[in-house]
């Protein structure tokens, strides 16, 4: 469905593999204990209280949620076999049976009416909290029955719960972890010593800043895992991360920089996997800050912009130029929508019909991401042919969140994941106007039809309509062009030809439940 | 016939300096028998140390000897042996004592280990027989304690002692040639007695030839059999030593000898007028001392009470001598009067005032009055600094020089006053002889025209004629400008000559105050007397008659419970 | 033996030269001028410096054209250091970025040596608590992450050049201190000083006349050898906004931006990092020649 | 000696009061909010206030300070706000490879900083001297990240030794296969600076008149050079010795990042960036104390050197 790389066999053989979830593909289980070479180290193994790739990456293996999302991003059945929708407000889920956690605890709608209850505490803090701001309550309709009440009508709940911080946690260890923040703990500190979930694996150890190992379930639902382990470690430089691929230190290294593709393609014994992402970057504007209010100047500026230079020079034609901010995978994508073409005359026209014939001086921002920085340089050449005259200025990532949330930039560099795979979450808090700053919103532009647009799509249960809705939304955000949309990146990872099975989900996560490694 | 020790014949040595060959021996011959000791006296600068490191190949290497020369050890030719045989004859077969005791000393080796190393290298002793070996030399140079000193750091040492160890580094290995460059001029007559009585106890034992280079004629006189004298670097005469004493046939070597500081002199009318206005109480005091102390930490316990109490006053335009025992406190005693060394206990009053209440604006006035000359001229000079600066900078401070031009002139006739070329004012303190830098040091403290100077061995590293030219400026100065002097010295003639009153300073403590005159005819405190019978007498064919006294044990005279008294009229003795 | 009348004596004539302002400079020119060391290494920073000024009109390609079609190129004759991930001509790059480079590596090493010299005297020299805090300021100082403290002057002062000069000055403030406290510690004990403070020199005509010149070697060795480092650090604060910002053709950035093809494209870091050896080369060979010019006890 | 260990130890205190109140005053100063950097670029605000509020950051800065010290000095030093655990459990479990990396690091190159260092001032402007001295220029142009990463592609993967003996692993810190590199890494900057500091001091004593009393002993030159120079020339280099080992801790970020090793660097500049304000000071609290203990330790030496050097 995504292959953009076709040399690659591991691609293919994950993408085919359809109906992982059922769990019967098993063939090739030679187990092995599988070390996984990553960027960073986990925040927390608290489902609820992170939300970075790694510590997604782990949790995924001892946790499940509900519902899951296949590569296509389509939901399929998790923790729950079956869900619908009672009314505008309420959703009924049916739980799975004779499901026990790690801790040998049964897994009922109890423990799922704990698990929502704890993510909604304000006392916990969830940074997940928001995917579900919108509940009311969680109702235990019988052991095996429950039911979530929403404030207002909210279609893409379910995409919300299949999101990997509605992973689903022993309820014993809940009541722990409450127990240890009433003698002073922090939330969390509990389940980070003992993460209890139903997972496929099962944790061993975690060695903060260094790694984390997981061992194979073998009471696992869906059937044992081929691995008898899997270790991730932490390697924060891809060179280094790469040498230990080719030294056999570890199987998988992710991420892998563009740059480093045709090093790895290179190689023998190693080979490059990639994933389409749900994710955008972007150029933001600042859409109340001179001359960018003017939709002409944010045009002439998308205009003035090749994309396929920026993707083939510096992302080594890894990933896909973007037409509107949403990735093809997401729900609500509108492939009929395209985006301003590349056209330096007709961009030089534009700024001087808004009146900037001699274009103008401006800064952009980026933080201290490499590719965001070289992304910055090739924007600032391209520009300087239509006289606009940018000057790039580093900051530091945490003032950088903060200043651009205060709208304190020209222009800047950015990226967004929807994480949930629906265009609610890939556009409501980008261009709401009750988004502005922090919230996601950071180039302050809205409009009073796309504010009700979005309104309408997240509230209505009609997926053609809310399809619909959408389209109309992207058509707008194409035509205001309040970000230069760039490109949805690929996930990239560099894998030992010895692992077998290995599919990355388009959120980033790695999907490992059938992996194993051929010695 | 038996072949010589050591020859030199023809040598001429030169110095490149900036980008002129600066030649300092030209043509230098002369040669040592088996177990001769010959001495080699002249001026300050001419060319005497610089020979002898020729002989050792040490002469660094902006030297260059004249090809034409010849330096034969035991008829081997030094000058064409590789370093390495050099190393086995250097501290083996020839020792050496540098003259300048304070730097020639590794600071931060312990100074037992300086000597039991030279034993180590050459002779297959092991770890603890060198170090009693080297105990027992320094036993012999008449340290005392030598097992606490045996541990202890250069810093920690008197100027006379460090010259001491230097000299038991060099005797370490029984060298068969000895080359004494200034050897004694750091020590006291005693030390000094017991020295020379020591280099001719281990002549006779082991048959080693000493090549001795001394400015004092007591010394030469005592010690020597042969004499070559040296000018400018040449050789302008050598003979017996009792054909130089009496039949001298240079104009030079005759001035040298007329020289010779005399104790048999009479004082001048001057000294005792001033006298008796000192003992009348009509004469002002410039310093009054009370029970002034200074003691030093050593170890971690213990402290050496390098001046223990004592109470004197200097008056003004008087000369007070300053003499006793290397190590007995004397340099301590000058640097705490003016306040280099805070004291620790006891007054100074300038003028009346105490010292110690002194503001910083007041301390840089008395600054300008008060000067002192340092022991070692080498290390009190900065080594970056030209001599023009070293000078100048007196002037600067007190801005006594109204001009550049007044600046240069002033420190050039500065230069000249104390004997020195003018163009020496451009030269860096490393490339002077001893005698040079001590006369740098006079200049210098000479510079702001103060009212009293505290000169601390200044005339050591000078020859006879030379420090009769200084002694006669420090006289006339003294007379025009009503100077004072605290005068620090070993050579007991030229104190004598020079000072109007004496003290005599054993362990600490002044053992004894009173004239020059009556101080060198009625000797009253023991180590008094020790110290006079010690003198070398400048006559060859003179031998001791007080052959009671003996110079190699050293007896030490208990202080305890003693007080300093008037035990005659204006003369105290400790009792 | 000889009685030959004095030919060449020792101690030269009075008649030279008048005015030793011009001598002492003579000298230590003479002596500099003779020195290989010095000598080449002022030619190589005039050229350096020649370089910078005027090499940015001489360049074949602009620093920051950039050329998609030849990325990661090689050294070649048509691109002398070869190109960047833009296809920028490397060698333009570095001509242009030498006066920043420069500019960055001397005025941090200028301001911070100035400012801990002093402090590291005044605390050797006085010693006691005067001592005891400034050594306990300059303890602090290092301890302290200098992230932080970039980050702190990048939020009160802003980015920009001179801002990352004065971050990277303070970086180096303690070292110096504590190098020239050292040796001052070692120099107060000598008994010039003591001679001259019985001249009645006050302290500061101490510290600067006496201890100074005598502690200036190991300072020189630091001053020179922290050229190179101040570089690496200020390129490696850009990424809080502080100095160079991109496109600028910063040596340190070069050499930092090269990090991701250091497999494919060596060059491309590999450039950068021999012109600033270069250039500390030059500090350094300079340094060595005036240490030996001002010892008055080498002589060549 | 003791008495100067007391002393020095109660100095300590201030210098640590300094550093909390330093790092603390430049959290304050410096932009970017925890709780947002957590969240990351998708945050809601309800959250991001509720994420403040627990972690006491909208306490008034005096509380916050007040509750911090008093804190520290109940042995407390609070907890990561990113992890929620301990900080001492996260500091002094990174403690470990950051202080070895740094002592090996400056063992290896005072080790080799030494010989070069004398070694071309005894063999001053011969071409052995500048073939070191140079050497040593380039490695102190050679930043951390680019020697490390050249190790890791021409010695591991270029020429597979390492791997082929079983030598080295690329990530991770604690058995000798896996330390030459890093500490090879760590180490070249500091040989260089000592090297250069060796030379220079070394050709300063050799000038005094003491080496000559040396030779004329018939002292080896070798001997002469090791036993009476090299300690004479030693203070400056002592110092540069104490502030490398200080500057090593502080700068093994890189190394460690390269190598992968889990030390305290890399978890102080992480936390800097995650505004983990706990770990920052925790970190950097360690890391002062460390230094002020180095550079005890330099004094004593001084005073073993020299004994003239008074400590008091
Ligand atoms: N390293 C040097 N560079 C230049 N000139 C030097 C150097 N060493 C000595 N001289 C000069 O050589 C001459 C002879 O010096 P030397 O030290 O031999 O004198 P000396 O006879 O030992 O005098 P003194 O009795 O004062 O010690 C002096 O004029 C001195 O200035
Ligand atoms: N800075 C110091 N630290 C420790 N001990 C010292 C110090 N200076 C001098 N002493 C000790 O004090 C005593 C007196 O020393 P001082 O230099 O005053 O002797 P002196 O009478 O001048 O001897 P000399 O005639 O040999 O110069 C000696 O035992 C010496 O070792
Ligand atoms: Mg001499
Ligand atoms: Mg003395
Ligand atoms: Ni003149």
């Amino acid at each position: 469905a995504c292959g953009t790389d076709d040399s690659d066999p591991i691609d293919d053989g994950a993408d085919t593999d359809e109906g992982t979830e059922e769990g019967t593909d098993t063939e090739g289980a030679q187990g092995g204990d599988l070390i996984i070479g990553q960027l960073s180290d986990a925040v927390s193994l608290d489902p609820h209280g992170s939300n970075d790739t790694p510590s997604s990456n782990v949790a995924y293996n001892i946790y499940e949620a509900l519902l899951i999302q296949d590569e296509n991003m389509e939901l399929q059945p998790g923790l729950a076999t079956e869900w619908e929708m009672v009314d505008d407000l309420t959703w009924q889920f049916t739980l799975r049976e004779d499901v026990t956690f790690h801790d040998g605890s049964e897994f009922n709608a109890d423990v799922v009416q704990a698990n929502f209850e704890r993510i909604l505490d304000e006392e916990i803090a969830s940074p997940r909290a928001f995917l579900y701001e919108m509940v009311e309550e969680i109702n235990v309709v019988d052991d095996y029955t429950v039911e979530f009440v929403t404030e207002y009508p909210f279609s893409p709940l379910p995409a919300h719960i299949a999101h990997n911080g509605g992973g689903l946690m022993s309820a014993e260890v809940i009541a722990e972890d409450y127990e240890a923040i009433e003698n002073g703990s922090e939330p969390g500190s509990v389940i980070n010593e003992n993460p209890v979930g139903t997972g496929p694996f099962v944790f061993e150890s975690w060695t903060p800043g260094d790694e984390i190992v997981l061992n194979r379930n073998e009471d696992y639902w869906g059937g044992a895992p081929a691995l008898d382990s899997i270790t991730f470690r932490v390697v924060p430089e891809g060179s280094t991360r790469l040498a230990d691929l080719e030294t056999g230190a570890i199987h998988i290294s992710d991420p892998l920089s563009p740059s480093d593709v045709s090093r790895v393609e290179g190689t023998d014994g190693m080979s490059v996997n990639s994933q389409p992402s749900v994710g955008l970057s972007y150029i933001g504007f600042n859409a109340q800050k001179e001359p960018f209010d003017d939709p002409l100047v944010r045009q002439a500026i998308s205009k003035a912009i090749d994309k396929d230079t920026i993707i083939n020079g510096i992302y080594d034609g890894v990933g896909l130029p973007a037409e509107s901010p949403l990735a093809p995978d997401v729900f609500g994508y509108d492939e009929n929508v395209s985006g301003l073409e590349y056209n330096v005359e007709e961009a030089r026209e534009l700024l001087a019909e808004a009146g900037y014939e001699d274009g103008f001086s401006t800064t952009l921002w980026t933080n201290d991401n490499q590719d965001r920085i070289d992304t910055a340089t090739a924007v600032q050449a391209q520009l300087q042919e239509i006289g606009i005259d940018v000057e790039i200025e580093q900051v530091e990532w945490g003032a950088y969140l903060e200043d651009t949330a205060a709208g304190e930039h020209d222009m800047f560099i950015l990226g967004w994941t929807t994480v949930t795979g629906d265009a609610d979450y890939g556009m409501y808090p980008l261009f709401h106007s009750d988004n502005y700053g922090e919230a996601g919103n950071r180039t302050f532009f809205s409009t009073d039809e796309l504010d009700s647009l979005l309104e309408e799509a997240r509230q209505s249960s009609d997926e053609d309509e809310r399809l619909d809705l959408y389209s109309r939304a992207q058509e707008i955000l194409v035509d205001e062009a309040p970000m230069l949309y760039i490109h949805h990146q690929e996930f990239l990872l560099a894998v030992s030809d010895d692992v077998e099975g290995l599919w990355q989900h388009p959120t980033g996560i790695l999907m490992l439940r059938d992996v194993s490694l051929n010695q | 016939m038996q072949e010589k020790l050591l020859e030199v014949e023809n040598l001429r040595i030169s110095f490149s300096t900036g980008d002129s060959l600066l030649e300092v021996v030209s043509d230098v011959s002369f040669d040592i028998d088996h177990g001769q000791t010959i001495g080699i006296v002249g001026e300050s600068g001419s060319g005497k140390s610089v020979s002898a490191r020729a002989i050792m190949q040490l002469l660094g290497n902006n030297a260059e000897v004249g090809s034409e020369s010849v330096i034969k050890f035991n008829g081997e030719d030094i000058l064409s042996k590789s370093e390495k045989e050099m190393r086995r004859i250097r501290g083996n077969d020839i020792g050496m004592i540098f003259q300048d005791p304070m730097t020639s000393l590794n600071p931060t080796m312990k100074v037992g280990k300086q000597i039991s190393e030279t034993i180590r290298i050459h002779e297959n002793a092991s770890k603890k027989e060198a170090a009693a070996r080297a105990k027992e030399i320094m036993r012999l140079v008449g340290i005392p304690n030598v097992d606490e000193r045996f541990d202890q750091y250069p810093f920690e040492f008197s100027g006379g002692m460090r010259q001491r160890i230097i000299i038991a580094i060099a005797l370490a290995c029984s060298p068969k040639l000895l080359i004494a460059d200034e050897p004694t001029t750091a020590l006291d007559v005693t030390i000094q007695a017991q020295i020379l009585d020591l280099l001719k106890d281990i002549q006779e034992k082991t048959g080693t030839s000493i090549l001795l280079i001394t400015h004092d004629f007591g010394v030469v006189a005592n010690m020597c059999e042969k004499i070559v004298v040296m000018n400018q670097g040449r050789v302008v005469e050598s003979g017996t030593t009792s054909e130089i004493f009496t039949s001298p046939k240079e104009d030079y070597t005759k001035k040298l000898l007329a020289a010779i500081p005399n104790l048999h002199e009479e004082k001048s009318p001057e000294s005792k007028e001033k006298l008796i206005q000192i003992y009348s109480g009509t004469r002002e005091k410039l310093m009054e001392v009370n029970k002034l102390a200074k003691h030093f930490p050593i170890g971690r316990k213990n402290t050496l009470k390098a001046v223990d109490s004592i109470s004197f006053d200097i008056y003004k335009g008087e000369t007070l001598g300053l003499v006793g025992e290397s190590g007995s406190g004397k340099s301590t005693t000058g640097r705490t009067l003016l306040r280099l060394h805070e004291a620790t206990s006891g007054e100074t009053f300038f003028e009346g005032e105490d010292l110690n209440t002194y503001k910083k604006k007041q301390m840089k006035e008395m600054r300008k009055k008060v000067q002192f000359v340092f022991q070692d001229p080498y290390s009190s000079l900065n080594p970056r600094k030209k001599v023009e600066d070293i000078i100048g900078e007196a002037l600067d401070i007190h801005k006594l020089a109204k001009s550049k031009k007044l600046r240069r002139e002033r420190v050039e006739e500065l230069l000249t006053l104390v004997g020195l070329d003018k163009s020496f004012s451009q030269r860096f303190p490393h490339e002077f002889s001893g005698g040079q830098r001590q006369r740098i040091g006079i200049a210098r403290a000479l510079a702001v025209e103060p009212e009293f100077i505290v000169l601390d061995e200044p005339l050591s590293a000078l020859d006879a004629s030379v420090q009769l030219t200084i002694v006669d400026l420090l006289e006339e100065l003294q007379r025009k400008l009503n100077l004072t002097y605290l005068f620090i010295a070993h050579d007991l003639a030229t104190v004598k000559k020079l000072s109007d009153r004496v003290a005599v300073m054993y362990k600490g403590q002044i053992v004894e105050l009173t004239d020059s005159e009556e101080l060198f005819t009625n000797p009253m405190h023991n180590y008094t007397r020790k110290l006079l019978s010690a003198i070398p007498v400048p006559d060859p064919h003179y031998t001791a008659t007080d052959a009671s006294f003996s110079h190699d044990d050293s007896v030490e005279i208990s202080l305890e419970g003693q007080t300093l008294q008037e035990v005659k009229a204006n003369h105290w003795v400790m009792q | 033996m000889q009685e030959e009348v004095n030919l060449n004596s020792g101690s030269p004539t009075g008649q030279e030269p008048v005015n030793h302002n011009i001598v002492r400079f003579q000298d230590f020119w003479k002596k500099f001028y003779r020195n290989k060391s010095a000598l080449i290494g002022g030619t190589l920073i005039i050229l350096l410096i020649l370089t910078a000024l005027i090499g940015p009109y001489l360049t074949p390609y602009s620093p920051n054209a950039q050329n998609y079609d030849a990325r990661l190129v090689g050294p070649s004759l048509e691109h002398w250091f070869g190109t960047d991930n833009f296809g920028r001509d490397i060698f333009s790059r570095i001509i242009h970025g030498m006066s920043i480079t420069l500019r960055v590596g001397f005025s941090s090493v200028l301001i911070g040596m100035t400012a801990g010299v002093s402090l590291g005297i005044i605390s050797g020299y006085f010693g006691g608590w005067v001592d005891t805090i400034i050594m306990r300021l300059m303890d602090i100082l290092l301890a302290f992450p200098g992230i932080l403290l970039a980050l702190a002057i990048v939020s009160v002062l802003g980015g920009g050049m001179n801002n990352v000069i004065i971050s990277v000055a303070i970086f180096s403030v303690p070292v110096f201190a504590r190098i020239s406290r050292g040796s001052t510690l070692e120099v107060r004990q000598l008994e010039y000083i003591e001679a001259v403070k019985a001249l009645g020199a006050s302290d500061f005509r101490i510290i600067v006349m006496h201890v100074l010149p005598n502690i200036l070697s190991p300072i020189i060795v630091q001053a020179t050898l922290n050229i190179a480092t101040s570089v690496l650090t200020a390129s490696g604060l850009s990424f809080l906004g502080m100095g160079a910002q991109p496109p600028t053709p910063e040596w340190g950035a070069m050499l930092s931006d090269g990090r991701n093809y250091m497999w494919d494209a060596p060059h491309v870091s590999t450039i950068p990092g021999l012109a600033i050896v270069v250039v500390v080369l030059a500090f350094n060979i300079f340094g060595d020649g005036l240490r030996d010019a001002l010892d008055p006890k080498t002589k060549n | 000696m003791l008495k100067f260990l007391g002393k020095r130890l109660v100095q300590t205190i201030p210098v640590l009061i300094g550093v909390t109140v330093l790092t603390f005053s430049m959290m304050l100063l410096i932009p970017g909010d925890p709780a947002q950097i957590m969240a990351g670029e998708s945050a809601s605000p309800a959250q991001l206030e509720a994420a403040r509020e627990r972690l006491g950051l909208n306490d008034p800065v005096p509380v916050q300070y007040y509750n911090y010290v008093s804190g520290v000095v109940r042995g407390d030093l609070g907890s990561s706000i990113r992890s929620g655990r301990a900080v001492s459990t996260e500091v002094f479990g990174r403690l470990a490879p950051t202080v070895e990396l740094a002592f090996y690091s400056t063992l290896v190159s005072v080790f080799i900083g030494l010989i070069a260092g004398v070694v071309s001032a005894v063999r001053r402007y011969t071409f052995i001297d500048s073939t070191l001295m140079i050497g040593a220029l380039f490695g102190l142009s050679m930043p951390n990240f680019w020697l490390g990463l050249m190790l890791i592609q021409w010695l591991v993967i270029g020429t597979g030794w390492f791997q082929g003996f079983g030598w080295f692993q690329a990530s991770g810190w604690g058995t000798p296969q896996q330390m030459i590199l890093p500490v090879i890494t760590l180490g070249t900057a500091g040989s260089a600076i000592i090297a250069r500091m060796t030379r220079s001091s070394m050709l300063e004593v050799i000038e005094q008149d003491y080496i000559q009393t040396a030779r004329a002993k018939g002292v080896s030159e070798k001997k002469v050079i090791y036993k009476h120079a090299l300690r004479n020339a030693m203070v400056p280099v002592v110092t540069v010795v104490g502030l490398q080992f200080g500057s090593l801790l502080g700068g093994a970020v890189i190394t460690e990042t390269v190598f992968a090793i889990n030390g305290l660097g890399r978890l102080i500049i992480n936390s800097i960036r995650a505004r983990d304000f706990p770990i920052v000071q925790g970190g950097v609290l360690v890391f002062a104390f460390l230094f002020v203990f180095v550079n005890i330790l330099v004094d004593i030496i001084y005073r073993l050197l020299n004994k003239r050097i008074d400590l008091n």
